[in-house]
């Protein structure tokens, strides 16, 4: 436990090796230092875990960050259940996508390898910090890191504009939502005098009013919204699939995107006094996760199908906080981090394979070409879906219990959204993988080489079993191991909970039965569907809205981006040049001007010198004699 | 005695420096003596005061009452810490460059390192006026002989336009003295004296002024932009690092702790003015084209954060206020060094003409993103800590103020990123050829890189600088 | 007393100089010597006390204040000899005369700077205006000095005729000539006597070029020979402002609420005259013409205030004015083209004078670090002790000092950062430059501590 | 009526008569002439003012050697005829009737001034040479003889402008 | 004769002065003006001579030359007109040389 300060340090000094002599190490050495690095930290993780484990959650305060007056942030670290557990998903999952890189990003020169490197390794150390720390500020710096690595890695290929313009974008809306949580840090800072969690919990219940406590977590919850994509803030994380497949895996899978879900999941106890605030959160991620659905029912590239799945799952996530069910949402980060992992970088061997081609359109009968990807993929595929045993079905299915728990309405939208992600996810599979092959004649595809091969299968291993420790009490008493282990986060805030009316076990058997009925249904229709090659179709109505996605990026550009760009100009042209400044040059104007007509006064002759001088007598006589003062 | 050479080593050497002909000699003296007065600087700043600070007096004109008094609290360290900083950067970025009469741009520069000098650590009014103005006299000539097109209007305009908040400061500085109680120019009787509501009204705001043109805020700000521009890149660094932070220096020193009724009182207004000129400025900076003006913007924006935090009446903002002083003059000297490296490599400053130069010049690249990066507040960056402790007292004066002023955070991160895209990224240029730092400015960039970072995870030393002024400000912010 | 008698002897001196001396350049050089020794007697004056002692009869009183004045005049007048003697011999060929006639000024002067009996100030007056027509005129192929000396002629006499009538109600109002017979405290208010003031102001304000009696000024500096503009422009101008507020010492405080708003509305007037109109011209001198009119706005501050404050500021004043002003007209009279393009690309061709000339626009302006700052200081706070009532005019005043930046830096702007087409050196000695510099360098050391001059006043 | 008060007013109407005559003249020679005739009446005022000495100062040195200097001026330039321009029409009324305004306002200022009566001639000798002559080289030395730097500038003054051979 | 009238009087020779001053174009006659507004100026101050010399006389009998200072000043004035004169007329001869006229506007190079 005493080294877990080293956890974070460690890819720092990854991202510090790499980085500073980049022009030097060979790709074989940046290899090794950029995942070795991970590969002890995810060791010392998992002997923090132990001790945590052990009931031994320790503070760690390495020095006064910020300390002015009344106000002191430490620079801490905190490791907990939670921490622990996200430490395990960010360092393991993490590790094996650096291994995966080394093969991936084979192809890069070596300054830029090493470039890519740094940069992953910063991201590990950022999402750490995140992760770590021991308030809200350290998370602070970590949230805003992560942003930056996410910039940073999108645009590594800064040649392309496009990809310029998606990092650009990722770390714009990332802002927007870092704002709204500056704002959170802050309002806590007056309510509690102090960041740290510790402290700040210790406080609550109290008597703090509910509009304090309310307006803190909507403003938490619009920082996750940035950073956990969530409506309206979403956008961005389609598009970062700019950046190569193992930084989608990284950010959709192990970091970033369940940031939101952690700081949610981490400030339970002030949700839970804001029940407002838990249903927006529950409101909002079920929209995310219906309209991301759709929207990936109709994509053609294969990384968009997995962004917008990942968008979907995060609703999911944030629905499960909602509605009180963190252990689930955490449970489903972890599984989702298995997964989506495991499919990206399936996705990442595919493309790879296909020589970097993504449209799924021109894939096709690739299970022959690549079995270990194929075998690894429809683990993936089948874990999402959410089919019993695999890793989806358990913590998707306790989310949509508790669900059903709060609201029957909640539950049905839900499955929904579980039907469609089984649709979009087997007709990505059967596209890829199934029927004939569809692409150039000459372009073989082929298996991928084995530091691709063995993370999948390592991932595709935890996929299918991750769920195991948190088998729901209606399979097995005590089955729910996670949930034991997550307790005492989450135990102080539960008895303020407005309990729900927790569903029956016949109940519980019976949704669980639709829902997996309907899934298999879903699934067998999908692939019957999608194993035979598509008329090449223009999509109409409906499809070409879920084609366009909901022109929702058109929307923001038409009513935010163009009206903010519009104002930019107005305020350069019409109020800076002709409006202020010329009111300044105005005055110097003016001053010329009346100095033009004052010189005429001088007309050089004698006698009007005199007559105004008579005239200016005159004046003062009068002023003198006839003003009263 | 030691204070008083903060201002003459330099003073002494500027006026020495209009003999010498050499051009290296020159410029080996130039940053000869700013590197001994940062040795001072960091000597001084270093004693531990206790809790008198350090000071300096001597009678200058008896009759007036009027001493040359000098005084290093707080403030004046990091203010004076910044300006001997940023003269070895500016001296070590532009050893390479080329000036027309070589010694007297030196020597000027150098005169305006005196006069800033003077302005940061005068504890007398009439000194502090003297230097104010004579911080400006030098840069005038530099902007005027060095600079680009249109130079000389657009100095000049600089020139009067702060000439006019100035002489409205003399008045206040006049009618405040004549008020004192034995008729002395001292910070401390200016601190004792008692005005009713209308001399307060009015004094208030001309001395508000003549720092509002000199910060500058938003409407008084469109001196700023051109002057930037047009100014050579080694005056400009001057002018938006250390110059501009004359405006606050002087609400901190003269402002607020002599009006401190009236700046409460006033202080709404100016924060709605400072929110508007934060945005104002930043939307302007979007849609900018040439990145010199962008710059600029973006430096109206930072300091409109600035002034309104100074006057959110609450040590938290106040303190931020004053590290960020420091780190904003660090960063914004990086961002035109690496301008500047552009701009004499290849003549242009419109971003849709440069593009790729990542490609060419990876050293400069890394730094300018840092160093932007810090500029848009990114945590464990120097600009985090100060944006951070100003809008937390910000959000304590008003949230409402806290998350519009907010809202610029997403902007500057708009146009920041646009400038590295536009200017870095992209295809590599057939045209342009761009070589990579030269030593000297790659040790310029990576001391600030160094600073950056420093100041960013470990910003207690910092902190602590200006700890003891908060006591002077918050004693009088309760008088 | 000593600068009466002695510069009407030493005029008669170089009258007379005329006829056994045929060099022009010796008949400076006496001239130089003769006015050295003018100083001479005046610092002997402070020191020890006259040399002479007549008895005045309530003419005249010598004050320390008044004695101060004459020598920073007397050091003037030799910087301005020094400097422009060379212009002198130009102007035509009675040089020994024209000497003789600025020694008369300054008996002139000596009158102005310590009178008391209101003949006397008419005389003073007199005896600097008379020998100044002539001087105006005295380059007599030039039409526009002779319509200079002409306008001045009939106006200044006009003003004089305005003068004696206020003198004259003055007189009818309180029996006597006296100065110290107006201040009669607690006997109610002639009609005569405030008429009679009013009319002197006027006369007085016509003699200092204040707004509105202003405009013989721009034509007559810009008409007469330069070198003697340089000489009326600050001498002389110094010399009537002391001899105002010596007349309005006494008999302030009879009306001064009054007086206060005539004059404030005559400072305002001036400022505003003086300096916007200064903004357009295309002439360095006529521009100078206009400065010294707006600076004689700012001196207007001392009669305005009536306190010890105004009358330091008119000391530094006095000697801020005329350094700058004969160092500029000093240069000017040797330029060939008296526009401001003529002074393009200056800084090349002479870098010394450049930076003098610099330093005395700086000093006009009030720029800090050269007396012309401490000058207008002393007048702003002279003002601003008078209390808080005319502070909008104090505000005009700065922003009008603002105004002057724009034209006396569009000199410096054509000296040092454009390009001209002479590039020959100014016919200049080496001499010159030295002195030139010299007085820029005593403009600075003022500006530093301006304690220096003023503790002349009170030992 | 008196004596006193008929020539009073004699000398009056006399001085303003021939005063407006002066400037109302276009031939610059009457206007010379009508300005002695006005300088005749106010010397007559002086005498009647008991100030005898100055009367005839007056006469001798203004009337006698100044107006003959003007008249002597007019006769070397030839410029008897009525040569002279009009002015513009409008600047010309307003010119005179600011002379009238100013006449008014000065004499409504000054109308309540002095209540004071002057008493007939004769009484006390003011105006006599010996007393003016004591006080002139007693009291007024001083002004006296700095006068002459006056007329030595004067004198010089001529030189300069006067001398031809440039 | 009530002192008032000898102001009055002054007053209007005094102001018929000025408007000659201001009407006028011939530059003698304009100098011929202000010598009238001189005179004026003499009147007022012997008839206040008077006026002071009878207040005085009033108070202290044996004061004889009480006001003659006035006096004196009129024979200053007198002084000072005759060398102004001199130059006056120097001046004029001097343009009418160079320009042959005296009119004050002809000269008209100096101005704005």
């Amino acid at each position: 436990m005493k080294f877990a300060p080293l956890i974070p340090l460690l890819p720092l000094a990854g991202f510090l090796i790499n980085g500073l002599l980049r022009n030097k190490l060979s790709k074989t050495v940046t290899g090794i230092v950029g995942s070795g690095v991970i590969l002890v930290a995810f060791l010392l993780s998992f002997l923090a875990f132990t001790d945590v484990q052990a009931g031994q959650t320790q503070v760690f305060r390495l020095f006064d960050f910020i300390s002015v007056g009344k106000l002191h942030i430490p620079f801490e670290f905190q490791v907990d259940q939670l921490t622990a557990i996200f430490l395990l998903i960010i360092t393991g999952v993490g590790f094996l996508i650096h291994v995966y890189s080394t093969a991936y990003m084979h192809e890069e020169t070596n300054a830029h390898f090493a470039r890519f490197f740094a940069y992953l390794n910063l991201f590990v150390f950022s999402m750490l910090l995140l992760v770590m720390g021991g308030n809200y500020v350290i998370m602070f710096i970590g949230w805003e890191g992560v942003g930056l690595c996410s910039y940073l890695l999108i645009g590594y290929w800064f040649k392309n504009t496009d990809y310029n313009n998606a990092a650009k974008k990722a770390f714009v809306m990332n802002r927007i939502g870092d704002l709204g949580f500056l704002v959170a840090v802050f309002w806590i800072i007056q309510l509690f005098g102090t960041t740290s969690y510790q402290a700040v919990f210790s406080q609550l219940p109290g008597s703090f009013s509910a509009t304090d406590i309310t307006g803190i977590t909507l403003c938490l919850l619009v920082g996750a919204m940035g950073k956990s994509a969530q409506i309206p803030l979403y956008t961005w994380l389609p598009d970062a699939m700019a950046g190569p497949t193992p930084v989608s895996a990284l950010i959709h899978a192990a970091t970033m995107v369940t940031a939101g879900i952690y700081m949610i999941a981490r400030s339970n106890f002030l949700y839970v006094l804001a029940p407002h605030s838990m249903q927006v959160v529950a409101i909002i991620g079920l929209a995310t996760a219906l309209l991301a659905a759709t929207i990936a029912l109709k994509q053609n590239d294969i990384k968009k199908v997995l962004a917008y799945s990942t968008v979907s799952q995060l609703g999911y996530m944030f629905l499960g906080l909602g509605v009180g069910a963190f252990t689930g949402a955490v449970f489903h980060v972890m599984t989702h981090a298995f997964f989506k992992a495991l499919l990206f970088l399936g996705a990442g061997s595919v493309i790879h394979g296909m020589h970097h081609q993504q449209d799924m359109r021109h894939y096709g009968g690739l299970k022959k070409f690549m079995p270990v990807t194929h075998f690894a993929m429809l683990m993936g595929c089948l874990a999402i879906a959410g089919i019993p045993p695999f890793s989806g079905f358990f913590s998707k299915d306790e989310i949509l219990v508790a669900a059903f728990a709060a609201s029957p309405v909640y539950y049905v939208l839900g499955l929904a959204g579980a039907l469609m992600t089984a649709f979009y996810m087997f007709r990505l599979y059967a596209m890829t993988f199934l029927g004939q092959h569809r692409g150039d004649a000459h372009h073989h595809p082929h298996e991928s080489p084995k530091a691709i091969t063995i993370p999948l299968i390592v991932l595709a291993f935890l996929s299918v079993v991750g769920g195991l420790i948190g088998i729901p009490e209606l399979f097995m008493k005590d089955g729910h191991k996670l949930h034991n282990f997550l307790d005492p986060v989450f135990k102080a805030s539960q008895s303020y909970m407005h309990e729900h009316v927790h569903p029956s076990h016949s109940t519980e058997w019976m949704l669980l039965a639709v829902s997996v009925g309907l899934i298999v249904a879903v699934i067998v229709f999908a692939v019957r569907k999608f194993s035979k090659p598509q008329a090449d179709t223009e999509a109409t109505g409906l499809g070409k809205v879920l084609e366009n996605k909901w022109y929702v990026d058109e929307l923001y550009n038409t009513v935010i981006v163009k009206p903010i760009l519009a104002i930019g100009d107005l305020f350069s042209t019409a109020i800076e040049k002709s409006g202020i400044d010329k009111l300044v040059n105005g005055v110097g104007k003016g001053i010329q001007y009346s100095s033009r007509q004052l010189r005429l006064l001088q007309g050089g002759n004698v006698g009007s010198y005199l007559l105004m001088m008579v005239l200016s007598i005159m004046l003062f006589i009068w002023l003198v004699f006839y003003i009263k003062l | 005695m030691m204070l008083s050479s903060f201002i003459f080593i330099p003073l002494l050497a500027g006026l020495l420096l209009f003999f010498v002909k050499q051009e290296n000699l020159v410029k080996g003296i130039s940053l000869a003596v700013s590197l001994a007065v940062l040795a001072v600087v960091l000597y001084a700043i270093s004693i531990p005061a206790g809790n008198a600070p350090l000071s300096y007096s001597r009678v200058w004109l008896g009759s007036l009452n009027s001493n040359f008094s000098l005084l290093l609290d707080g403030p004046a360290k990091i203010t004076t810490l910044l300006t001997a900083v940023s003269f070895v950067l500016i001296f070590l970025a532009t050893w390479k460059n080329k000036y027309a009469n070589a010694h007297n741009y030196y020597a000027l520069m150098l005169l305006t390192m005196a006069g800033l000098m003077g302005v940061f650590l005068s504890a007398d009014a009439l000194l502090f006026y003297f230097f104010w103005e004579l911080a400006l006299i030098p840069v005038y000539f530099l902007c005027s002989q060095w600079g680009g097109e249109k130079r000389i209007a657009v100095t000049f305009k600089f020139f009067i336009y702060t000439f006019v908040g100035s002489v409205l400061m003399l008045i206040g500085i006049i009618y405040l003295y004549n008020k004192t109680a034995h008729h002395s120019f001292a910070w401390e009787s200016f601190k004792a004296v008692v005005l009713t509501a209308k001399e307060q009204t009015y004094f208030f705001l001309f001395f508000f002024l003549a720092f509002a043109i000199k910060m500058p805020l938003f409407p008084f700000h469109t001196w700023q932009p051109d002057a930037y521009e047009t100014a050579p890149t080694g005056t400009t660094m001057v002018l938006s690092g250390v110059m501009v932070k004359m405006g606050l220096f002087g609400v901190i020193r003269w402002l607020l702790p002599v009006f401190p009724d009236m700046s409460s009182k006033m202080a709404g207004c100016i924060i709605v003015f400072s929110i508007i000129g934060i945005l104002y400025a930043s939307l302007i900076a979007i849609r900018q084209d040439n990145i010199k003006r962008l710059i600029a913007y973006s430096s109206i924006a930072h300091i409109g954060l600035m002034s309104a935090s100074l006057f959110a009446n609450n040590s938290i903002a106040y303190e931020g206020v004053l590290i960020q002083m420091f780190n904003h003059g660090i960063n914004i000297i990086g961002l035109w060094i690496v301008v500047d490296i552009i701009e004499q490599q290849t003549g242009i400053r419109k971003m849709s003409e440069l593009g790729g130069l990542a490609h060419q010049a990876p050293s400069l690249t890394i730094m300018l993103v840092i160093v932007a990066f810090a500029n848009i507040a990114l945590p464990l960056t120097n600009g985090f800590i100060g944006e951070f402790m100003m809008f937390n007292g910000l959000f304590q004066y008003n949230p409402w103020y806290a998350v519009v002023a907010g809202i610029s955070i997403i902007l500057a991160a708009v146009y920041t990123l646009g400038m590295i895209q536009k200017v870095f990224y992209g295809e590599k240029s057939a045209t342009l050829q761009v070589k990579d730092l030269v030593p000297a400015q790659w040790l310029a960039l990576a001391c600030i890189v160094v600073m950056i970072f420093a100041a960013g995870v470990y910003p207690k030393p910092l902190l602590q600088l200006g700890e003891n002024a908060l006591q002077v400000v918050a004693g009088s912010i309760s008088k | 007393m000593n600068l009466i008698i002695f510069s009407g002897l030493l005029g008669v001196c170089m009258m007379f100089a005329g006829l056994f001396m045929h060099s022009k350049r010796n008949i400076t050089l006496l001239a130089t010597v003769l006015m050295a020794v003018l100083l001479a007697l005046n610092t002997w004056e402070i020191l020890h006390g006259p040399i002479f002692t007549v008895n005045v009869k309530d003419m005249l009183a010598i004050t320390r204040f008044g004695l101060l004045i004459n020598e920073i005049l007397l050091a003037a007048g030799l910087l301005y000899f020094l400097l422009s003697g060379s212009d002198i011999e130009k102007v035509g060929n009675n040089v020994p005369d024209y000497y003789a006639l600025i020694f008369f000024v300054f008996a002139g002067i000596g009158i102005a700077t310590s009178y008391t009996n209101l003949l006397m100030l008419f005389l003073g007056i007199e005896i600097i205006s008379i020998p100044l027509y002539i001087l105006t005129g005295s380059d007599k192929k030039n039409l526009k000095s002779i319509e200079a000396a002409l306008k001045y002629f009939l106006m200044g006499s006009f003003s004089t005729g305005i003068m004696l009538m206020g003198i004259a109600l003055i007189y009818g109002g309180t029996g006597s000539f006296l100065l110290a017979k107006f201040n009669l405290e607690g006997t109610p208010i002639s009609y005569n006597l405030v008429a009679g003031f009013l009319l002197i102001l006027i006369s007085m304000a016509f003699k200092v070029s204040a707004a509105p009696f202003h405009f013989w000024t721009p034509d007559v500096y810009d008409g007469a020979p330069t070198v003697f503009t340089s000489f009326m422009a600050t001498i002389v101008k110094v010399a009537a402002f002391v001899a105002f507020i010596k007349l309005f010492e006494g008999a302030y405080q009879i009306i001064q609420a009054k007086w206060q708003l005539v004059i404030a509305i005559i400072i305002a007037a001036t400022l505003l005259i003086g300096n916007i109109t200064a903004v357009f011209q295309q002439s360095v001198k006529r521009m100078l013409a206009y400065s010294s009119i707006a600076q004689a706005g700012f001196m207007l501050f001392a009669l305005f205030a009536m306190n010890n404050w105004g009358k330091e500021g008119i000391v530094l004043y006095a000697a801020a004015y005329c350094l700058a002003t004969i160092g500029l007209f000093a240069v000017l009279a040797k330029m060939e083209d008296y526009t401001f393009q003529g002074f393009n690309g200056f800084s090349k061709r002479e870098p010394m004078l450049a930076v003098a000339l610099t330093i005395f626009l700086l000093s006009l302006a009030g720029i800090p670090l050269t007396v012309g700052f401490f000058s207008k200081y002393y007048m702003v706070t002279a003002a601003i002790a008078t209390g808080g009532k005319y502070l909008w005019l104090i505000i005009l005043a700065m922003l009008c000092a603002a105004v002057s930046v724009y034209y006396y830096f569009k000199v410096i702007q054509a000296m040092y950062f454009k390009t001209g087409e002479h590039t020959a050196a100014l016919p200049a000695t080496a001499s010159f430059r030295y002195t030139v510099l010299l007085a820029a360098a005593f403009v600075v050391f003022l500006g530093v501590l301006p304690q220096w001059l003023l503790q002349f006043l009170y030992f | 009526m008196n004596t006193f008060q008929i020539a009073f007013w004699f000398l009056s109407a006399l001085a303003v008569f021939s005063s407006l005559m002066v400037i109302t003249r276009k031939n610059p020679v009457y206007s010379v002439l009508f300005l002695i005739i006005t300088f005749f009446a106010i010397s007559g005022h002086y005498i009647l003012m008991n100030a005898q000495f100055l009367a005839i100062v007056n006469i001798i040195v203004y009337a006698g050697a100044i107006m003959v200097l003007f008249l002597f001026v007019l006769m070397l330039m030839n410029l008897n005829k009525e040569s002279e321009q009009q002015k513009n029409k409008y600047l010309l009324w307003s010119s005179a009737i600011a002379g009238g305004m100013l006449m008014v306002l000065l004499i409504a200022a000054l109308h309540t001034s002095n209540p004071m009566v002057l008493q007939q001639p004769g009484a006390g000798g003011i105006g006599l040479i010996k007393n003016l002559g004591t006080k002139l080289f007693t009291d007024y030395v001083v002004p006296f003889e700095l006068s002459s730097i006056l007329f030595l500038s004067a004198m010089v003054g001529a030189v300069v402008l006067g001398k031809k051979g440039e | 004769m009530p002192i008032t009238y000898y102001i009055f009087l002054a007053v209007i020779i005094f102001s018929i002065g000025v408007t000659g001053v201001l009407t006028r174009r011939n530059s003698i006659i304009v100098f011929m003006c202000i010598e009238l507004m001189l005179n004026a100026v003499n009147l007022l101050l012997v008839a206040f001579s008077k006026m002071h010399h009878e207040r005085l006389m009033l108070q202290d009998p044996a004061n004889i030359t009480a006001g003659t200072e006035a006096q004196l000043f009129v024979f200053f004035i007198m002084v000072v007109a005759a060398a102004e004169v001199s130059i006056g007329l120097a001046i004029i001869v001097l343009m009418y040389r160079k320009v042959h006229s005296v009119d004050i506007n002809f000269l008209n190079r100096l101005k704005n």
